[in-house]
C-alpha cells in the first residue's frame, strides 16, 4: 500500500478516528463539511499530530504514536496544496512557485515549472504579489507551488473548488498525468462526484469523523446503497474500456465488453484502457433498440435489480456485457414498461452526454 | 562652527554614533534570537529569562550601570574573565559604553521583535515546512521576512535609546572625553557647570537631530518593507 | 603623555581650563572625567584608569583611600567653598542668616532648593548648617531636594523655588539668581574638595599635573570661579 | 433598475471597465478566475474606490466619482459574503453571526436567527471560535453573518464553492426565498452554471474585466453564441412552465406551451410559474414518436437552426411550442437522421434528468 | 521588617507604585490614540508627531525633565495656565512624577501599540464595516479587541519604565521624601552615600519583585487574550 493511514484525535466537540489504506494512484477522501477531511490530510502532512494512530507513505513510518515517533513536515516531502491559498506574503509569485524547489533534492523527479505556469495560466502574474491576486489566480499558485516542490505524495484540500469549470477542465487531466507519468500519489478532498469519478482510484467515504467505507473508486460509485452519500444526483457506475479508434467526424471509438461506444475525441492512444463514468440520470432504458433517434449508443442490458427510492424514482442496476450499469428512471416507467430483473432491453446513452469531464485513464 | 561646538561636543558625538551604531548592530541578532525564544519556546526557564530581559526596563539607570560594573569591571568575574581569556576589556572603554547602551535597549527591541513574532500567521510557517523547509530555513526564509518590520522598529529602538542612554553610561565607564563621553554624558557635564546651558542645548539639537534622521530612515524603510509584504 | 583625572562636575569650568593650560606648557594631554564624587570613588574601587582623583568630599576620598587606591602622602585638601542662601531674581534682599531667619515666611509656600539632604555633599552640608540654627525641622518639609546643586541652582533660577541652598561657586555664574546670605562656616563641616594621587599613576606628568593645581594660575581660576583655594 | 453599476478602474496591468443594470431579483456576476468579479464587488460593497464610476442601488447614489461621493460601506447596509470566510477570530460563531444585528436598524425586515442557524447547520457550532471550524463551516458561518445584518442588498462571492452538494442544495432554495420573501436583491458571483441557471434573474458575463454581455438569465443561457463562455458543457436553454398538478408517484406535472411535462417532486402550489433548465445534453432527439422508453416527456417540435461546431458536436435549436430549445447532438446523428432546419421531430428529456436543481421561481 | 526596610523606603516603594500605576493609565489611552494615528493617518504633521512621540527616548532623561521644568514648571506656560485654569499644580508633586513617568514611557507604549494596530488584517475591518460598523464601532468592536496584546504590552512596558524612570523625574519634581520619593530616587540617594549599598541593594530588590510580578501578570493576562483570539 502507498499510503497506510489510521488516526484518532480527540479536538474536544469532535472526534476523529478512521482507518485506510489506499494503493497507488489517487485517493479521494469523500464527506460533507466539517466531516473530518483536513484533520485527516493534516495528520499526514504532519501538521496535525494525532493522539493515537500510524501513518506510512511508501513503507516509511510517518507517525507512529506508539513508539513516540512523528517525522516533522519538512522531512516528509509531502506536497500539500491547503484548503486556504496560504501564499507568502512577501515573495513574487514566481519566488512562491519556486520555494519548494530551492529545498527539493536535486536530482528528483519533477514537473518542469514552464509546463505548470503554462497550464495554471499564471505567465502573467510571475512579478505580481499575492494581495494583488484575485482569489482563484492564488489558488492556482498554491497548486503550482506544490507540485513543483518535486513531492513524493501529493495532498490536495479541494484544490479546484475556487476554479471555473474551463480551468478546471485544463487542470485535472494534468493531475491524471501526474498521477501516471510520474506515479504521484494523490490524497485528495473533493464535494464533486464529478472529481471523485474522474480522478480517483481509490475512494474514501467519511462521515462524522469515521470511514463510512473504503474501496476501489468504480465499485463504491456504483453501489446503490452508498447513492446518499454522493448525492442521488452523483450517482453513477464506471464502466472499463480500451480506445479502439479515433474516427473522422471527432468521434472516438471506445470498446466495452457490452459492445461499441462513440464518445467525442478522447486524447488516447488506441488500445489505452480508461475508466467511462456513466452518470445514472444520463441512463435511458428502452424496450426494444430505438430507430432514428440521436444518441449514438445503444447497447444491449440485463435487469439484475431494481431499487424503489421515497421519491419518485427507482435505481436500475443492469449488467451490459459483464460490466455494471446504474440507470435513475421514474417508478412510473418502472410500471409503465413492466420492467423486472431478469428483463433483457436496451440502454441508450448520447455520445456528448458521456463528456470528457467524466473519463479517465486507468 | 568651531566657536559653535567645542571640539570635545564634536568627539561625544562622533562617539556617540559608533556607540549606537554598534550596540544596535550588535544586540540584534541576540534580540531576535531571544524574542523568538519568548515567542514560540515552552522551555522552563522562559519566565525567568522573560525577566532578566526586562530588568534594564524595570530598574534606575544607574543601578544597572552598577550592576554592569559589579560584573564586568575589572575585578568583576565576568570582565576579569574576559580580560584573561581574550585581552577584552570593557570597563571604562567606549566598548563598555556599547555594552551598557546595549544592555538598556535590550528590552525595548525584544519586545518589538516579539509582537512582530507574535503576529506571523503559523499557517504561513507550516505550509513552508510542507515545502521541506527545515526549521532553520523555515526562519529565514519566512518568519524573518515577514517580521522585518518588527526587526527594523526594535533597530530603531535600539539606537534612540543608545543615542539618549546616560544613567548606565556614566556609571560604568564614567564620563572620559574622547573614549566614553558620549553625547548625553557631555550634555550632562555641560549642564553641570555655570553658563554650560546653551553649549548643552547645541548638543541636545543635534541628539534631536540624529535621532530624528534615524527615525525617519526606519519609518521610509519600514514602508517600503510593509508594502512588499502586502500590508495595507 | 595622558593625565587621567576623575574630578566632580562642579569642578568643570576650572579644570577645564587648568587642564588646556598644562597641555599647552608641558605637551600633556589632560583627560578629565566628571560626575559625581560617589559615581567616580566608585569606578576607581572597580578599577578605573584614574590617576588623579578630586572629590567634592572627604568621605568619597576616604572610601578610596580605604581601598588602599591613594597614594597616602599626596593627598590634600584643595579648595573650599563656601555655602550661601540664593533667591530667584537679580536685587534680592538681604537676609540675616541665623536662629531667627523666617525661612518659611520667606518660602511663602514656595520650596526651599537644595541638593539631596542626605546624599550629596551641597545637601548634607546645607542640612547640617541648618540644623545648627534650629531651622531644619521647621523647613524639612519645604525641601525639594535635586539631583545635584546645579540642579538645585537652577530650579532657583527658573523661580520654581523661591530660594536655594548652593555653593558660593555655583552661585558666581548663574545670574538668574541672587546671594542673599552666606552660611558662617562653622556652621557645617569643613567644605573641602580633597585631591590625591592615585596608585596606578605611574608617570611624572601625572605629579607635575597634581603640582599644578596648587600653583598661583591655577589659583586664580579656581578663585574666579568662587572657590576658596585652600593653603 | 435595483442595481446600476459602472466603473473603471486600473490596477496596472489590470483594467476594469464594466457598467450593467440589474433589475430586482439575483444577478449573478459569471466569467472566469481573474476577469474582475470580485473588484466588481468590492465597488459595490464600497471597498473598491474606483477610479471611475458611479454605482446606484434602489435609487440612492453610493459611489459618484464625477461628484466625489462614496458613501462609506457601512452606511452601505449591504451584506457581503467574501470569496474567504473574514470571520472574526476573536469572536464566537454565536458572536460572529450577531455582529451585523447590532449595526442593523431595529425595525429593519430581516431573516430569524433561529432558522438561518439551523439552515446552515451552526447550532452545535455556536459556542466556537473560528479557529476551530472546518473551510465549509467558516463559510457558512461568514453566509449567517451576512444575511443577519438585515442587509438591503446582498452580495455574494463564490458563497457555496467550499460546501458539498448536499448543503448547498439545502442553501439554494433558502436564497430564492430571500429573493422572493423578503425581495432582498442579491448580486451573486459564480462559476457553476448550474448555480446560474437555477438563482439568476439577470445574468452578467465578465471576461477579462468588461461585460461581454448582461441580461436576463434565460436568454442568455440559450443563446449558442455564449456556449464557449459558459463552457459547452453547461448550455441548455431556460423555459417557462405552469405547476399543473402533483400526482400520486410523486411527479410533478407542468404545462409548458409545448405541452406536459413531468418533473420530480416541485414543492409550488399549482399555477406557479417557475423556470426550468434543460441542458442542451440532456435532450434526444427522434425521428418518430419513441414507444417503450423511460423517457416521460416526449414533445414535437421543429428545427430552426443546427450550428455545427469544431468538435464532433452540433447545437440544434428547435421551436418547441413557441419555446426555444438546444439540443447538443453529433454531426454524426446530423448526417444519419438527415436533420435540417424545418424539420418536424420529437425531442425525448428524462424527467429525472430535469432535476430541481435546475429549476427556479419566476 | 522595620529593620529591614527604612520607613521612608516603605513610602518610596508606595509612591513608586501609584506613580506608575496612574502614569500607565493615563498615558494609554492618549497612546492608543497616537498609535493609531501613525499606523494609519495619512496626514501632514505625521513625522513631527512621530519625532515628538520619540524625544523622551532620544533625549537624555535628565534634559527631558528639564524641558518638562520649562513648559509645566510654576512659571512655565502650560504649568501656569494649568494652576490658573484648573488650579493643577505638577511641580514638585506627585502627580508630576506621574507626567514625568509618562512622558518617558510613552514611546515604548506607542511603539508597542503600533506594531499590533499594523499587525491587524484590514479585511476584517473591511468586513465589519460591511456589517455596519462605523469607523468607531469598527475600531471598538474589532481592532481594539485584536489589538489588546499589544496595548497589553504598551501597558507593562510602560509600568515597567515608570518603575525604573529617575532622572526626568528627579529634575522635574526634585526628591521631596513621601511626596515625590520614587523607589529610584531612593535608590539613588543610598547610592551616593558611602556604605548605602545594602539598603540600595533591598530597595533594588523589592524593584525587581514588583515589576516581575506586573510582568508575569502580562504575559498570563496575554496568553489569555491570545487564546480567545486565537493565536498560536
Ligand atoms: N491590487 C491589484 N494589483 C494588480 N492587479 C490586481 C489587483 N487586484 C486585483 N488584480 C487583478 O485584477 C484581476 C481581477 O481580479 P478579481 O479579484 O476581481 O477577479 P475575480 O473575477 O474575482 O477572479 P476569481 O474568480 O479568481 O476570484 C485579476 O487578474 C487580478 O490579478
Ligand atoms: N481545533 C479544533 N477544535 C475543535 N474542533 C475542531 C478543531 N479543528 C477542527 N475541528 C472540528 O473538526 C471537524 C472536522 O474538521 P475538518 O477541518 O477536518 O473538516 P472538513 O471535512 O475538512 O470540512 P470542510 O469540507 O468544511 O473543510 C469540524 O467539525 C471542525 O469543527
Ligand atoms: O530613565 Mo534613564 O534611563 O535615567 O536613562
Ligand atoms: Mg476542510
Ligand atoms: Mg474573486
Amino acid at each position: 500500500m502507498t499510503l497506510d493511514v489510521q488516526l484518532a484525535h480527540d479536538f474536544g466537540g469532535f472526534a476523529l478516528d478512521v482507518e485506510f489504506a489506499a494503493p497507488d494512484g489517487v485517493t479521494v477522501l469523500f464527506g460533507r463539511s466539517g466531516s473530518g477531511k483536513t484533520s485527516v490530510v493534516n495528520a499526514v502532512a504532519g501538521i496535525l499530530r494525532p493522539d493515537r494512530g500510524k501513518v506510512m507513505a511508501q513503507g516509511i513510518v510517518l507517525t507512529d504514536t506508539a513508539r513516540g515517533l512523528h517525522l516533522p513536515p519538512f522531512r516528509r516531502r509531502i506536497g500539500y496544496v491547503f484548503q486556504e491559498p496560504r501564499l507568502f506574503p512577501h515573495l513574487t509569485v514566481a519566488q512562491n512557485l519556486g520555494f519548494g524547489r530551492w529545498f527539493a533534492p536535486r536530482n528528483a523527479a519533477g514537473a518542469s515549472p514552464e509546463r505548470i505556469i503554462t497550464l495554471l495560466g499564471l505567465e502573467h502574474l510571475l512579478a505580481r504579489r499575492p494581495l494583488a491576486l484575485s482569489g482563484g489566480e492564488k489558488q492556482r499558485v498554491a497548486i503550482g507551488r506544490a507540485i513543483l516542490s518535486k513531492p513524493r505524495l501529493l495532498l490536495m484540500d479541494e484544490p479546484l473548488a475556487a476554479l471555473d469549470a474551463a480551468r478546471r477542465d485544463e487542470i485535472l487531466p494534468y493531475l491524471e498525468r501526474l498521477r501516471e507519468e510520474l506515479g504521484l500519489p494523490i490524497l485528495y478532498v473533493s464535494h464533486s462526484a464529478v472529481e471523485v469519478a474522474r480522478l480517483a482510484t481509490t475512494l474514501v467515504l467519511i462521515e462524522g469523523g469515521r470511514v463510512r467505507k473504503a474501496g476501489p473508486a468504480a465499485q463504491l460509485m456504483a453501489d446503490p446503497a452508498l447513492a446518499p452519500a454522493f448525492g442521488l444526483r452523483e450517482l453513477g457506475a464506471v464502466i472499463r474500456a480500451e480506445v479502439a479508434a479515433h474516427e473522422d467526424d471527432g468521434l472516438t471509438r471506445l470498446t466495452a465488453s457490452a459492445g461499441s461506444l462513440w464518445v467525442p475525441h478522447v486524447d488516447m492512444a488506441p488500445g489505452t484502457h480508461l475508466r467511462l463514468r456513466v452518470p445514472a440520470s444520463d441512463v435511458t432504458l428502452a424496450l426494444r433498440r430505438p430507430e432514428g433517434v440521436s444518441a449514438l449508443n445503444i447497447l444491449p442490458a440485463r435487469i439484475t435489480a431494481i431499487r424503489r427510492g421515497d421519491g419518485p424514482g427507482a435505481l436500475v442496476q443492469l449488467d451490459c456485457g459483464g460490466e455494471l450499469l446504474l440507470a435513475r428512471v421514474t417508478q412510473r416507467s418502472v410500471e409503465g414498461m413492466g420492467l423486472a430483473p431478469g428483463m433483457d432491453l436496451y440502454v441508450m446513452l448520447k455520445a456528448l452526454s458521456v463528456a470528457p469531464q467524466n473519463m479517465g485513464g486507468d | 562652527m568651531t566657536g559653535w561646538l567645542p571640539p570635545e561636543a564634536a568627539t561625544a558625538v562622533w562617539l556617540s554614533l559608533r556607540v549606537s551604531f554598534w550596540a544596535t548592530v550588535l544586540s540584534l541578532p541576540l534580540a531576535v534570537l531571544v524574542a523568538l525564544l519568548l515567542a514560540r519556546g515552552r522551555f522552563p526557564g522562559r519566565g525567568l529569562l522573560n525577566g532578566l530581559v526586562h530588568l534594564p526596563l524595570i530598574l534606575p539607570p544607574v543601578v544597572t550601570g552598577y550592576l554592569l560594573l559589579l560584573a564586568f569591571g575589572r575585578n568583576g568575574p565576568v570582565g576579569s574573565w574576559l580580560h584573561e581569556a581574550f585581552g577584552i576589556t570593557l570597563a571604562f572603554r567606549w566598548t563598555g559604553a556599547v555594552l551598557a547602551a546595549a544592555v538598556m535597549a535590550f528590552p525595548l527591541t525584544v519586545r518589538a521583535i516579539r509582537l512582530s513574532v507574535e503576529a506571523v500567521d503559523p499557517k504561513l510557517e507550516q505550509a513552508a515546512a510542507t515545502l521541506g523547509a527545515s526549521r532553520l530555513m523555515v526562519f529565514l526564509t519566512v518568519t524573518l521576512p515577514l517580521i522585518l518590520p518588527g526587526v527594523l522598529v526594535g533597530a530603531v529602538l535600539a539606537f534612540a535609546k543608545a543615542m539618549g542612554e546616560f544613567g548606565a553610561t556614566i556609571t560604568f565607564v564614567s564620563n572620559i572625553p574622547g573614549q566614553t563621553q558620549t553625547l548625553p554624558s557631555a550634555i550632562y557635564a555641560f549642564l553641570s557647570v555655570p553658563g554650560g546651558d546653551e553649549a548643552a542645548l547645541r548638543l541636545v539639537l543635534i541628539s534631536i537631530a540624529i535621532a530624528l534622521g534615524a527615525l525617519a530612515l526606519a519609518e521610509w524603510l519600514g514602508r517600503v518593507v510593509a508594502r512588499r509584504i502586502g500590508a495595507p | 603623555d595622558e593625565v587621567v583625572v576623575f574630578a566632580a562636575s562642579s569642578l568643570k569650568t576650572a579644570l577645564d581650563q587648568i587642564g588646556a593650560d598644562f597641555g599647552k606648557a608641558t605637551g600633556h594631554r589632560v583627560t578629565i572625567s566628571y560626575a559625581g564624587s560617589n559615581k567616580l570613588a566608585t569606578q576607581i574601587i572597580a578599577g578605573a584608569p584614574a590617576d588623579i582623583f578630586i572629590s567634592a568630599a572627604e568621605n568619597w576620598m576616604d572610601e578610596v583611600a580605604k581601598a588602599g587606591l591613594v597614594v597616602p602622602e599626596t593627598r590634600s585638601d584643595l579648595l573650599g567653598n563656601a555655602l550661601v542662601l540664593v533667591a530667584h531674581g537679580a536685587g534680592a534682599p538681604q537676609v540675616e542668616i541665623g536662629r531667627d531667619l523666617d525661612l518659611n515666611g520667606l518660602l511663602a509656600d514656595g520650596k526651599l532648593s537644595m541638593a539631596m539632604v542626605d546624599s550629596v555633599p551641597a545637601g548634607q552640608y546645607g542640612k547640617a548648617a541648618l540644623e545648627s540654627f534650629g531651622l531644619w525641622e521647621g523647613v524639612a518639609p519645604s525641601v525639594a531636594q535635586a539631583e545635584n546643586v546645579r540642579d538645585a541652582l537652577k530650579l532657583v533660577a527658573l523661580g520654581e523655588a523661591p530660594l536655594g541652598i548652593v555653593y558660593a561657586s555655583d552661585a558666581v555664574a548663574e545670574p538668574g539668581v541672587s546671594v542673599v546670605g552666606t552660611f558662617p562656616s562653622d556652621s557645617h563641616p569643613a567644605i573641602a574638595y580633597p585631591v590625591a594621587l592615585l596608585t596606578g599613576a605611574a608617570d611624572q606628568a601625572d605629579r607635575d599635573f597634581l603640582k599644578a593645581l596648587s600653583e598661583p594660575a591655577a589659583d586664580a581660576i579656581f578663585a574666579a570661579q568662587g572657590f576658596k583655594v585652600m593653603k
